[in-house]
């Protein structure tokens, strides 16, 4: 793919090697479902891989969705409201029960391995609710972002600083009494502060406003030109994939589109029913 | 019969449990040396099962059902605290027409319950004590004293009867203030009896309970040094802890001139426990005249055997000291009297309660010497 | 008038005791507050955790005075605390591994660890009644005086004796320092601050690579300290009885809560505040204002405000009035 | 009615129900109907923590003092009156609390009426200083003129000389009355918060308990509270009585406990069942939706146009006034009232215990949890001494191991207690019969 | 309608509305936009009762509202819905609707004991209205699910469900739009307008999605630290300098570098 054949000039093959990609229709991606240890045979760097399961005992609500993403992507999971968007990201970032496919991380297989020990192997993730320290200052929210850093983080502190100075302004102040706006910010800069190697994002834009929205946009492309692979939520559908490499829609847990941003920003049929036209 | 159970209602847990152990100790120490015997109705075994009255009295309700009902015993040696004690009479002992003796219910009110003759006590009413305590100060020269008391009846009852008596022959109460026990800290309590002053201070609580804490308090700050120590504060477990301390502190306990204590105190000795634990000789006693009364009586029989406490218990009859039970059965069984002495000098009065002579001690170089007698 | 005289009196009877009962409560309060903080629930079982903590030390401190082992003018018993400490840790770690994991686990409300506790209590209550008994038992040696009242009267030739115990001395630094370190610790190091974290999000604690069982673990070993230290001083300055010990539960509780849960610096203020209007508000001022009226008058009445019986229910009155103007303590402690 | 009881439920209501008959064969049917009685009280209480707790939220951790509210409700209603102690100062009493009430009510007028300022601070400060003074010279008196009368035995107002069971719904209203002043003051508190305010307030109930003498003899305790039923030892003298426990082939003496405890739990089955059918309507109704919608959140409660303080004043007056009720009854089974015994331990969080291992936000769990957590309370003591009895079978008797062991048995009540606790907890952590 | 006269609302030293004026005008779609922290919230807050104002006045229909507590609020006609859903967790969708209606019969106890008659019919009634509005807002299928376990979207569209169960004069709804899809948010949208048509409903719309703003909203406020920056339609919003600077912002920066990049 070159930046010239699309419409989009936002999209260029910045380390995008799938071909599977751009193909409509969803489930394209190899599977190999069932197995905890088998290999994969798809490339992709980080990838849920026909995931089937629920909450607890409740019923499923992932049927078989496939989800990846590689270095240097962004790639964006729309869907209608209880479509089960974050339920995938939860699966994927092992929060949940997977009862059947896996996860797998740089060709290794995770489907076992807890949160935290996933934090540790370098994936970060924003929730799309409970999202901050509400008890705690801003900067501690920050802090514990880079809980499992050793290193001296207060250069990555000045950037997300940079990055939304509201925050700098509000340092002190216990992150609940922030608005709903500034936490959003508090969270995804939590994340950022990881420097994770994957980043898993859940609506990172709902209730920002639009010059922090587009603020949050340019960094997350910055972020993933430094080839780290970024998975995101959106309900802000259109800028999302505007900016994406890859898009899924998810329909009651299971693929119903995937293909380039572009394409699906293309589609009429997807407009019309998952962006709101 | 070949066993005969006696229940030992005592309160195990709770704000008593200090107090229980050596109580059921001292009760079924003289089970055992009856089952030794075997003088008792023809060589019965005496055993005993506890029920834990927790000085509570819905607690001491059931667990006295559970022994009149369930477990089936003969005679009940117990309540702990009067407040436990009351209920499981009214409520269980008396319509299932069972003894009960209790060795530390001294509430003044246990003396004008109805009980339908059922009940007996081996530990005199607050009422004389108080009487006997004022005397007993006055004589010593002091005049003025502050008093604190364990809040429930015991101490509110025998501070009121002291109070009462100490002034009508002339002494002042500075200060009558109350101290709950188990409490974490009296300092308050001693700050306030500091401030209203008296030569000495009487401490009507429990030896291993607010008691100490209060003398420890007030040795420390300089407020008191001489203390009044009554029934509930004499023990070995005083003087261990305050040795000298205390010197020239002073107080009573149910007692006569007899050797029975000393003796008792050898008897629990050998039995591996400490017998001057407060009311530990009370249930000895409690126990004792339980047993003694069956055998006159003849029988296991509550109703049978429950007039017959009051005559081994008193005179005229051979004197019976601590370890002497046996000697005891076998007189009754020649059909001859006798007069339980036993370990508290046991004298009952009326209704059936200890009529109350009393032992006066005074700390003497941190040990409990005894000075007299009233 | 005399000054002097009035204010020895007031540091003697109310002053000292009340700082070094505060001090007392407030230790046992860090320990309320810390699980409280962390752990979100009010743990019930610290009463006789501090007691399980304490009968180990007694049971050490015997041993060493048996061996001759002696801390010069300090309590032996000082020595006997890293065993106690360590001792009570196992058993603290050991029951969040049996009972709290599970509900932590199944992400129980508050009130079912707080019911679970009782259990707890229950437990090692029985446990502690039946190694050591229920009995006073006493361990202290050591200068029990820093100054005593005879002392300290025949130094100054005042009238009025201060008394001031060793026990009484370590408690109040000990304390200090307890609370220093707790805040120190819980809001300037990395492990503290993921403590607090894990309170306030544990989910979202997960997704920062925190580690739970890590953090319960940390919290219980400080408990077990504090509690075991709490407890030990508390021994040294009056007598160990495993039922005081339970009974100690409420003032500790009412001094964590009013001063905020979940903040040291609360627990001491609350624990001070408790021991000052139990001591302060019923004392009898008759002594104080003898010595600074004029010479040779003495008041009426005690000059007390409320009779000792009440002493319990001032206390908790005032604490009800500071909750009504501060509905989470003194300190804005959290509320679950 | 029978919406929440499911077959779990029933199934776990027959379990208990076989663990009480189980103790009428193994022990005796005396012991079994003690323990119901109680259980039934104990039942009637966890209701009144459940509304509070499972209804709306409210951490109440002050059922002593509304419990021991309801038995000073059964001291004045049904003793005698004391016709020395009102001659010698109790009109004085009475007046003294009078002014003492009129002052409050002054100062609170004062606070309300004045405006802000030092002026208002100086009349208040005024007001209660003096009415203070006032009221202790007036009260002061008359209690010592009370309390002197014949104090061994007396030295009290005495009640009303009516029918005990009056002092039930009376007693009610005592608890109910104590909670408004309370839910005015305290319900703005949260969780632990209004825990240690309930804790406070019932201990400051209990102390005036155990003080004020000429309320109700304070520690030295009344004792001899008539009955609302027969008592044995009449019975056993009845000739209708006599009869009948000889067509039955029972002792008269086993009857006769049986009897009047069976009349008992006749009359505690009728209050249980009422209050039953009232919360369960109530609950599975609007009003329950509310409740719950308040409980869950209260800014959007309140926001959806619901009054969440007046709700919340609501249940707590009612659970509070249950409890009250419960109390009354307990004390009219014991014939006393004894203040000491009021313990946080065994009136409150035993009463938890009951609410949350029996399921809290559920009425029958917390009547099952009643019995249930009742029945153990009474049986561990010889469950606790049976099992030391099996762990010492096989010892030396003179071991020392073996008497410290027996030595303990008492302490393995409170252990066995705790064990139990936690097992069933860990078996339904939401409560043998959860919330729906 | 609603009238707002120089309010503030300091927490600590900090002010979050500092004199903010303004006027709701009755049969209104307004929308209140703003950057984050700008005090929207706050303000509504304060408008709604649950946060008492540090001085000023709120005026409805000319009466003073200012500090009556929420429920009072709600029975003037005053509803609002939550930014950070709040919904009843432990009840299910459909109860979480139910039981906004106020005076049901069911609601005094005398009523849940000797009222059942009453009670049954009215409850018929609200189900089938609940049942409406749930699938309306295509939730229908999660009628009988507990609201604490829906996603985050579905507990915004319960949130603004909730304001639909009742005639309401005037509705605050605080970025419903936030995590709701767009084409369901369009959906709404029209909801909204037809309710403002047909019923009279009067709006005041918090969003950040400038599309959906400008759809339905007339007049447009915009607040900045705290106070009103502008007002004016949504055009007039769009071209003004200081809320671009202060809001809107000019795009994506990196578009051009990516452009360059790829290029
Ligand atoms: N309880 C509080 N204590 C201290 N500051 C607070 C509190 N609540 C809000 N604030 C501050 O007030 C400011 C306004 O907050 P508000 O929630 O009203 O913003 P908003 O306009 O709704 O923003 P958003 O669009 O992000 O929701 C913020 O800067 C916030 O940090
Ligand atoms: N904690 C939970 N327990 C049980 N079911 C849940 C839970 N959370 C969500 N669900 C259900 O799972 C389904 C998918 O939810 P999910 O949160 O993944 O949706 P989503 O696609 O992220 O929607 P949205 O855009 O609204 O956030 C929903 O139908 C919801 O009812
Ligand atoms: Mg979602
Ligand atoms: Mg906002």
């Amino acid at each position: 793919m070159s930046g010239s054949d699309t419409a989009n000039p936002y999209q260029n093959d910045r380390g995008n090697k799938d071909l599977s990609i751009g193909k409509p229709g969803g489930g394209t991606l190899t599977a190999s479902p069932g197995t905890k240890h088998a290999m994969n045979t798809s490339q992709a760097f980080l990838i849920g891989d026909t995931m089937t399961g629920g909450y607890g005992n409740g019923p499923d609500i992932l049927h078989a969705c496939t989800i990846a993403v590689n270095p240097g992507e962004i790639a964006v999971i729309v869907g209608p409201n209880g479509a089960g968007k974050s339920t995938a990201m939860k699966a994927v970032f092992g929060m949940l029960n997977v009862r059947q496919g896996s996860v797998r991380l740089d060709g290794e297989d995770i489907t076992d391995l807890s949160p935290q020990a996933r934090v540790a192997k370098g994936m970060g993730f924003v929730p799309q609710t409970n999202n901050i320290f509400a008890s705690m200052t801003v900067e501690e929210n920050l802090e514990m972002g880079a809980f499992i850093r050793r290193d001296d983080i207060r250069a990555t502190m000045e950037q997300v600083y940079h990055l939304f100075p509201i925050l700098k302004d509000k340092r002190r102040q216990p992150a609940g009494e922030l608005s709903g706006g500034q936490r959003q910010q508090v969270a995804v800069g939590r994340a950022l502060m990881t420097q994770p190697k994957v980043l898993m994002l859940d609506e990172p834009t709902a209730g920002v406003s639009p010059i922090v929205m587009d603020e949050l946009f340019d960094r997350i492309i910055e972020v993933s030109r430094t080839g780290i692979p970024i998975l995101m939520v959106e309900q802000n559908a259109r800028q999302a994939l505007e900016i994406a490499d890859k898009g899924y829609v998810l329909v009651q847990g299971r693929n119903a589109h995937t293909g380039t941003g572009k394409e699906l920003l293309a589609d009429e049929q997807v407009r019309r029913s998952f962006l709101g036209g | 019969q070949d066993t005969i159970t006696l229940g030992v209602l005592l309160g195990f847990t709770g704000p008593a449990e200090s107090l229980a152990p050596g109580m059921a100790d001292g009760a079924e120490l003289a089970m055992a040396e009856v089952t030794e015997s075997g003088a008792l109705l023809g060589g019965a075994t005496v055993v005993s099962v506890r029920g834990d009255s927790a000085c509570d009295a819905t607690l001491s309700v059931a667990a006295a059902e559970r022994l009149i009902t369930s477990a089936g015993v003969n005679g009940i040696i117990g309540a702990l605290c009067s407040g436990a004690t009351i209920p499981a009479l009214t409520n269980v002992a008396m319509p299932n027409g069972m003894v009960m003796v209790s060795p530390s219910a001294t509430s003044p009110a246990l003396s004008t319950l109805e009980d339908n003759g059922l009940f007996f006590r081996t530990a005199p009413s607050d009422a004389r004590q108080g009487v006997v305590m004022a005397q007993n100060i006055l004589d010593r020269g002091f005049d003025t004293v502050a008093v604190t008391y364990t809040n429930n009846d015991y101490g509110r009852g025998l501070a009121d009867s002291f109070a009462a008596a100490f002034a009508e022959l002339g002494g002042t109460v500075t200060l009558v203030a109350s101290h709950e026990d188990g409490r974490a800290d009296y300092s308050a309590e001693v700050g306030a009896l500091a401030a209203a002053g008296g030569d000495v201070l009487v401490v009507a609580g429990y030896i291993d309970q607010g008691g100490p804490g209060i003398i420890r308090a007030a040795l420390d700050t300089g407020a008191f040094d001489t203390f009044v120590l009554p029934d509930g504060m004499v023990g070995n477990a005083i003087t261990e802890r305050f040795g000298t301390e205390i010197n020239g502190s002073f107080g009573q306990f149910p007692g006569t001139d007899s050797e029975g204590a000393a003796m008792y105190f050898d008897l629990a000795t050998a039995a591996g426990f400490d017998g001057t634990a407060a009311f530990s000789a009370e249930a000895y006693d409690a126990a004792a005249l339980i047993m003694l009364a069956m055998q006159a009586a003849g029988s296991t029989v509550p109703a049978e055997y429950a007039a017959h406490i009051m005559d081994v218990a008193n005179a005229p009859g051979e004197p019976i000291l601590p370890g002497e039970l046996g000697r005891a059965l076998e007189l009754l069984a020649a059909g001859q009297d006798i007069d339980y002495i036993g370990a508290t000098a046991v004298e009952l009065i009326g209704g059936g309660e200890s009529a109350g002579a009393y032992r006066e001690i005074e700390v003497v170089d941190g040990v409990i010497q005894t000075v007299n007698f009233r | 008038m005399d000054i002097l005289n009035a204010f020895v009196t007031l540091l003697n009877f109310v002053i000292i005791p009340a700082t070094a009962y505060g001090a007392q409560l407030a230790l046992g309060a860090l320990g309320v507050t810390l699980i409280y903080g962390i752990l979100r629930f009010s743990n019930f079982a610290h009463g006789d955790t501090m007691a399980f903590g304490t009968m180990i030390v007694i049971l050490c401190t015997w041993g060493l005075q048996g061996a001759g082992v002696t801390f010069g003018p300090l309590p032996t018993a000082l020595l006997a605390l890293p065993v106690g400490i360590a001792l009570t840790g196992l058993l603290v770690i050991g029951t969040d591994r049996v009972v709290y994991r599970f509900y932590r686990r199944q992400k129980a409300k508050p009130v079912i660890y707080v019911i679970a506790s009782l259990g707890v209590m229950f437990i090692m209550n029985g446990i502690v009644r039946f190694i050591i008994g229920v009995d006073d038992q006493r361990f202290a040696d050591g200068e029990r005086f820093i100054i005593s009242a005879r002392t300290f009267r025949d130094l100054t030739g005042l009238e009025e004796g201060l008394a001031f115990r060793t026990s009484q001395g370590i408690t109040i630094v000990v304390a200090l320092i307890a609370m220093g370190l707790l805040f120190w610790f819980l809001n300037r190091t990395r492990t503290g601050k993921s403590m607090r974290a894990f309170s306030d999000n544990e989910d979202l604690a997960l997704l920062s690579g925190i580690n739970p069982e890590r953090v319960v673990m940390i919290t219980w070993l400080i408990v077990a300290a504090l509690a075991t230290t709490a407890g030990t001083l508390y021994g040294l300055d009056k007598s160990f009885k495993a039922f005081t010990y339970f009974q100690l539960l409420l003032p500790i509780f009412a001094a964590a809560i009013v001063g905020g849960l979940g903040n040291p610096v609360g627990a001491i203020l609350g624990g001070f505040l408790i021991a000052f209007s139990e001591v302060g508000v019923t004392y009898a001022f008759r002594k104080v204002v003898e010595y600074l009226g004029p010479e040779g008058w003495s008041p009426d009445g005690l000059m007390q405000l409320l009779s000792t019986d009440y002493k319990f229910a001032v206390s908790f009155g005032i604490l009800l009035i500071v909750l009504l103007f501060r509905p989470t303590g003194i300190m804005k402690g959290k509320s679950v | 009615m029978t919406r929440s009881l499911d077959t779990r439920a029933l199934l776990m209501f027959a379990l208990v129900g076989m663990l009480f008959v189980g103790t009428g064969f193994v022990q005796s049917w005396n012991i079994a109907l003690g323990i119901f009685n109680m259980g039934l009280i104990s039942a009637i209480m966890a209701l009144g923590v459940n509304m509070q707790w499972g209804y709306a939220g409210l951490f109440n951790v002050g059922v002593m003092g509304f419990a021991a509210l309801g038995g000073l409700a059964a001291v004045l209603v049904s003793m005698p009156p004391q016709q020395d102690a009102w001659a010698a100062g109790g009109v004085q009493v009475l007046l003294g609390l009078v002014l003492g009430a009129a002052t409050i009510v002054l100062a609170i007028l004062a606070w309300s009426k004045l405006p802000a300022g030092r002026m208002r601070a100086l009349t208040m400060i005024v007001i209660l200083v003096g009415g203070f003074f006032l009221f202790r010279s007036v009260f002061d008196t008359g209690v010592a003129a009370v309390e002197a009368v014949n104090p061994s035995a007396a030295g009290y107002l005495g009640g009303l000389g009516l029918p005990v069971i009056l002092a039930w719904p009376v007693g009610g209203l005592l608890a109910a009355g104590a909670a408004w002043i309370i839910g005015k003051t305290a319900l703005g508190l949260r969780s632990d918060y209004l825990a240690i305010a309930t804790l406070g307030i019932a201990e400051i109930i209990i102390a005036v308990l155990k003080n004020e003498d000429w309320l109700a003899r304070g520690v030295k305790n009344v004792t001899g509270i008539p009955r609302p039923v027969p008592y044995e030892v009449d019975l056993q003298q009845t000739e209708w009585f006599l009869d009948l426990a000889a067509r039955m082939g029972a002792s008269p003496v086993i009857f006769s406990s049986i009897f009047v405890k069976l009349c008992y739990a006749a009359l505690f089955i009728v209050v249980l069942l009422a209050l039953i059918w009232l919360s369960e309507k109530a609950w599975n109704s609007p009003w329950g939706r509310m409740m719950r919608a308040i409980r869950d959140n209260e800014v959007s409660a309140s926001a959806m146009g619901k009054n969440v303080k007046a709700r919340h004043l609501q249940v707590f007056i009612l659970g509070s006034a249950i409890i009250g009720m419960a109390g009354a009854m307990m004390t009219t089974l014991d014939s006393q009232l004894v203040p000491g015994t009021y313990q946080p331990l065994r009136f409150t969080f035993l009463i938890w215990v009951m609410v949350i291992v029996g399921g809290s936000g559920n009425n029958w769990g917390a009547v099952l949890g009643g019995f249930l957590i009742w029945w153990l309370w009474i049986q561990v003591e010889p469950i606790g001494a049976f099992v030391m009895q099996g762990i010492t079978a096989g010892m030396d008797p003179d071991a020392w191991l073996r008497g410290h062991l027996m030595d303990a048995v008492a302490h393995m009540r409170l252990l066995t207690m705790g064990v139990i606790l936690l097992v069933v907890l860990r078996f339904s952590p939401r409560g043998l019969i959860p919330e729906r | 309608m609603i009238v707002v006269e120089d309010l503030h609302k300091h927490f600590g030293g900090f002010h979050a509305v500092d004199g903010a004026s303004l006027t709701i005008e009755t049969g209104s779609i307004t929308a209140l936009i703003g950057p984050n922290g700008a005090g929207k919230t706050t303000l509504f807050n304060v408008i709604a009762g649950v946060l008492p104002p540090t001085s000023g006045r709120v005026v409805m229909d000319g009466e003073d509202i200012t500090g009556l507590p929420p429920h009072v609020l709600f029975s003037k006609g005053l509803l609002r819905t939550f930014q950070i859903a709040h919904e009843f967790h432990s009840m299910t969708c459909r109860e979480n609707l139910m039981m906004v209606p106020p005076g049901q019969t069911g609601e005094t106890l005398w009523n849940t004991w000797f009222g059942r008659k009453r009670i049954a019919d009215e409850e018929r009634a609200l189900r089938a209205k609940a049942d409406e509005v749930l699938e309306f807002l295509t939730v229908e299928h999660l009628a009988d699910h507990p609201a604490g376990q829906i996603s985050g979207g579905q507990k915004k569209l319960l949130e603004l469900g909730r304001t639909m169960m009742v005639d309401a004069k005037i509705v605050f709804l605080d970025e419903v739009g936030a995590g709701v899809n767009r084409t369901l948010l369009n959906t709404i949208g029209d909801a909204i307008i037809r309710l403002n048509r047909e019923r009279g409903y009067t709006f005041c719309v918090i969003e950040h999605d400038m599309d959906f703003i400008g759809r339905l909203c007339d007049p447009v406020i915009v607040m900045a630290e705290g106070h009103v920056l502008a007002k004016g339609t949504i055009d007039e919003i769009k071209a003004n300098e200081a809320v671009i600077e202060a809001y809107l912002g000019t795009g994506l920066k990196n578009k051009d570098k990516l452009e360059g990049a790829g290029a």
